[in-house]
């Protein structure tokens, strides 16, 4: 393993020490626990915090700023952070308006996030949890731990930070969560896998020619191994998966977000997103907003992931609406 | 024959040695049906476990508990972190403020440690967690209870490790593992091997001290 | 080789495609030459145009709209665009206030470019030339083709451009141009090659534990390689090499921009350039602004780049300009 | 004994195959020492002029030198896109509008060829660059003029090919394998093997017209 860091145990506190530097006007940085709040926090409105294990970057510390995240909460590389540091980025940033936290559907997300907002309820804080999880490469049953959350988590902490901003109660900002949560899909495609820094391997095995459809955010495995093909057919299958879950219809309007996994070149990460653009008009469906590059990734992991959202013209003005933070920024 | 907090505190600072010798291994469970971190994650709870034990142990089985639960909840993050904490918890909870716990105890609280699991993770046996390994050790040490604590932590190990076995060929269904389906199958689940290396160190902790 | 594309003779067409599609508020792009323009060109004053080979995404094509390029023209992947394309960029975005062509000092670029403004200037337009060659790792003398041009091309373009949104003659382009050239040091390591599609193989081999200590951002051999160190040392090694170019004095303002090659996990990135930040503060350097990302890279390869600008308050403010393109936007 | 267009148009297409036929062990000999593309961007201007030649070729010798420079101008790409299309277009350029070319104007021609490549890229011989095969095939075109056509450029393939090798054990001081110092010594440099490969190609083409 080669990697530009000191040591696995400190490599989440030191790149937080980069960001700190970089972005001193959006964000401020606390250690142990680690957690990233407003340069301008406490919230006066609802707090959103977000957070999840690292590795994943910018998606969480990147997208805290006027317009978007209260508060981050990064973990140890793609492990959950304890209740101790989301209660931390809670104390820090939430006021009587209330928080939300924003959870991906992993089974460690969900039970440590959970527990910090019961703890913090104690306190007699407004404290809720929404649960992103859009991934249909996984069933959604009782027999799994259910769909993860993946791309969809950037669109959601994007139009709900702005839903915040302008001022919405909690239960406004909860109720614009749970829209966003129905109305988006993911599906991802890995070439590479990551490698862990504390693990010092390659989280799988993949062959020269094989590609993993349905990769989740850590390298968990997908819905099946493939042959590589070209992107057109690559693009057409994923299309097809969200699709076959979220039917679109003529004159349906979405958000169009190609993601990058982290190692893929943009010039690939483009070439997909022309693809589906192409796919999607020709069913008569209206992207009326896109977002392209790498937001949600897996460290260095090769691939790239499709999200759809259905939106409507109260979504896509949340959308709209200014955002400035490390990663996203516009109307600033 | 009963069993003091200083018992308490050598089983877990075995435990602590167990996670750290496995580490490599638990991760390694965790590389094909997960996101190789278990033995990561178990080993910075204990070892944080055993700063805490160092800075002073508290004076009863159940404080001694309550704290694993504690540093467990706060340092080993995944779903594996607020498993095992939920499961020191409600078996500190269970133990009261007894100073010496004696078997039917301990079997109280392993059982209440088996339900705080199954209350926060959902998981039912056959679903390929870290349940597969605690319920039946839980049924192996009741029926032990009248042999005395190293008997039933004996027992509770031996049916952990069966437990864990019989997670191989089993579908995951709970945990990072369901994402993979059929290809979950033909592996050890980690949680389920955690929890019975826990239960051989604590059978070992608990022979060696009676 | 598992790549996101259709056909390696097709790539970069493709991904401008998609770039197309993503950015048609900011960008225009035309086919066989492939070039892309504003949307809102021609410009009104001085134009300023980039481009070289592509795979350095989102350099050039990511840095076209208001306040930075107003045409880029990318050649095929790692080769320089040949001079009737970069004639097509000149007369679809020139007028009579003239245009700068900012060519990277690679042999290719240069003769094409040339080549370029050569017929441009038969045909009546003021087309000049500001070659950037900001790399330390080549020793500059007449026995070497001089240094790359790099990271200082991110930092030209974006303050050039600005000048010329300001209303800057070209002149007073070209002079910006050469000033920010003078003062603008770069030094790049890779730790992984990339693979050029129609190669399919990767540029060059590393050891499993080396680094290219000094790489181009095409994959060229670098200064040397080295085994694998820290992060601390690596980055007090670059600092090194750049202030032993430009000496750097207590009180010095700079621009830092810290560089992804492209694979390069973001929570490395941000890593190095908290320890960049660190060590020229001990030096009493004040870094007055910074940039963090993958913004001139070189396909999928792992490693980073650190540029450095000694700066002042006119080039700062021409830093802080609005920006709006589809890969670097604030102020607007 | 002259050489017409339609023998230069013969020459080119051959030039097109072997270039076709190097093109991956021209991109390997710039993979060490330079960006690996060096085959692809050749191949890339032959098979454009291939497809020009097809719509039509023009009337005279010089013509079709043009638009071989033009073509391979506009198509080749890299450092050796221009270099070759200035080679091209100052070679069209000093055979002027003859319908023959006699073994002067052949040797003329490639000084003109070699004078246009050292005032682009300022390279001088011992650089590791393609004026390693070029000038000393140039010399022994001029040695050979009164031995025709055929003969010339057999010399000069002759030595182009002994000057592409003198490029190994040379530290390149141009193009991009001049940013390897030391290291580009040991390596065939791609422009001087494409350059005896196409006066190889002229040659046998001679050789087989006459
Ligand atoms: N819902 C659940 N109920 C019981 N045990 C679970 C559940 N989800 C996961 N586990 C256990 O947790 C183990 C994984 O722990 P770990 O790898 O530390 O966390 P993570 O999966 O978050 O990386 C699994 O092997 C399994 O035994
Ligand atoms: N300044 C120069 N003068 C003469 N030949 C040069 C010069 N620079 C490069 N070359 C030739 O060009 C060749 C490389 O061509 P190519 O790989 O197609 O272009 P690039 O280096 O731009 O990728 C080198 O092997 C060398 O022979
Ligand atoms: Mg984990
Ligand atoms: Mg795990
Ligand atoms: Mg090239
Ligand atoms: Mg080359």
């Amino acid at each position: 393993m080669k990697k530009i860091i000191n040591d696995p145990a400190t490599v989440v506190a030191d790149s937080l020490a980069g960001l700190a530097a970089a972005h001193a006007d959006l964000v401020r940085v606390e250690y142990d626990p680690d957690i990233v709040v407003r340069a301008d926090s406490p919230a006066r409105g609802v707090s959103v915090i977000s957070g999840g294990g690292s590795g994943h970057e910018p998606l969480h510390v990147g997208f805290v700023g006027p317009g978007m995240l209260h508060g981050a909460v990064p973990g140890p590389v793609f492990t959950s952070p304890t209740p101790d540091a989301v209660q931390a980025a809670i104390s820090a940033t939430t006021g009587d308006a209330g928080a939300l936290l924003l959870v991906k559907n992993y089974t460690g997300d969900v039970l440590n996030f959970e527990t910090a907002a019961e703890l913090a309820s104690a306190d007699g804080l407004d404290v809720r949890n929404v649960v992103i999880d859009d991934d249909v490469a996984v069933a959604d049953s009782t027999f799994t731990a259910g769909r993860r959350g993946v791309g969809g988590t950037v669109l959601l902490e994007k139009i709900v930070g702005a839903a915040a901003e302008r001022g919405d109660d909690l239960d406004a900002v909860e109720a614009v969560a749970r829209s966003v949560v129905e109305r988006v899909r993911s599906i991802g495609v890995a070439l590479t896998a990551p490698t862990v820094p504390h693990v010092g391997e390659p989280s799988f095995d993949l062959g020269p020619n094989e590609i993993e459809f349905g990769i989740g955010i850590h390298g968990e495995p997908g819905r099946e191994r493939l042959g590589a093909e070209p992107a057109q057919a690559l693009v057409e299958r994923m299309l097809a998966a969200l699709t076959d879950d979220m039917p679109l219809e003529r004159g349906d309007e979405v958000v169009l977000f190609t993601n990058s996994m982290g190692g893929t070149p943009l010039l690939e990460v483009y070439l997909a997103h022309g693809i589906a653009e192409r796919l999607l008009a020709e069913r008569g469906v209206r992207v009326v907003r896109r977002l392209v590059g790498p937001y949600i990734t897996s460290l260095e992991m090769q691939g790239i992931s499709l999200t759809v959202m259905r939106t409507d013209d109260r979504l896509t003005e949340l959308w709209d609406a200014p955002v400035n933070t490390p990663a996203l920024r516009w109307g600033v | 024959m009963g069993c003091g907090a200083q018992d308490v505190v050598a089983a877990l600072r075995a435990a602590a040695d167990t996670v750290a010798e496995h580490r490599v291994e638990l991760t390694d469970l965790d590389r094909p049906i997960g996101d190789a971190d278990h033995g990561e994650n178990m080993n910075r709870g204990f070892t944080a476990l055993v700063a805490s034990l160092d800075g002073g142990a508290p004076e009863t089985p159940g404080a001694v508990l309550k704290l694993a639960a504690t540093t467990l909840i706060s340092k080993v993050g995944g779903a594996a972190g607020p498993l095992y904490g939920t499961a020191f918890l409600r078996a500190a909870t269970a133990v009261g403020q007894a100073s010496e716990l004696n078997s039917a105890a301990v079997v109280t609280a392993l059982r209440a440690g088996l339900d705080g699991v199954v209350a926060r993770g959902k998981a039912e046996v056959g679903d390929a967690t870290m349940v597969d390994a605690l319920a039946p050790a839980v049924e192996a040490a009741q029926a032990a209870t009248s042999d005395g604590i190293a008997a039933v932590l004996a027992a509770a190990a031996d049916a952990a490790d069966a437990g864990a076995d019989s997670t191989i060929p089993l579908v995951a269904r709970k945990g990072r593992a369901s994402y993979l389906g059929q290809r979950s199958a033909g592996h050890l689940d980690p949680g389920a091997r955690s929890t019975a290396l826990l239960l051989r160190t604590f059978a070992a902790s608990a022979g060696v001290a009676r």
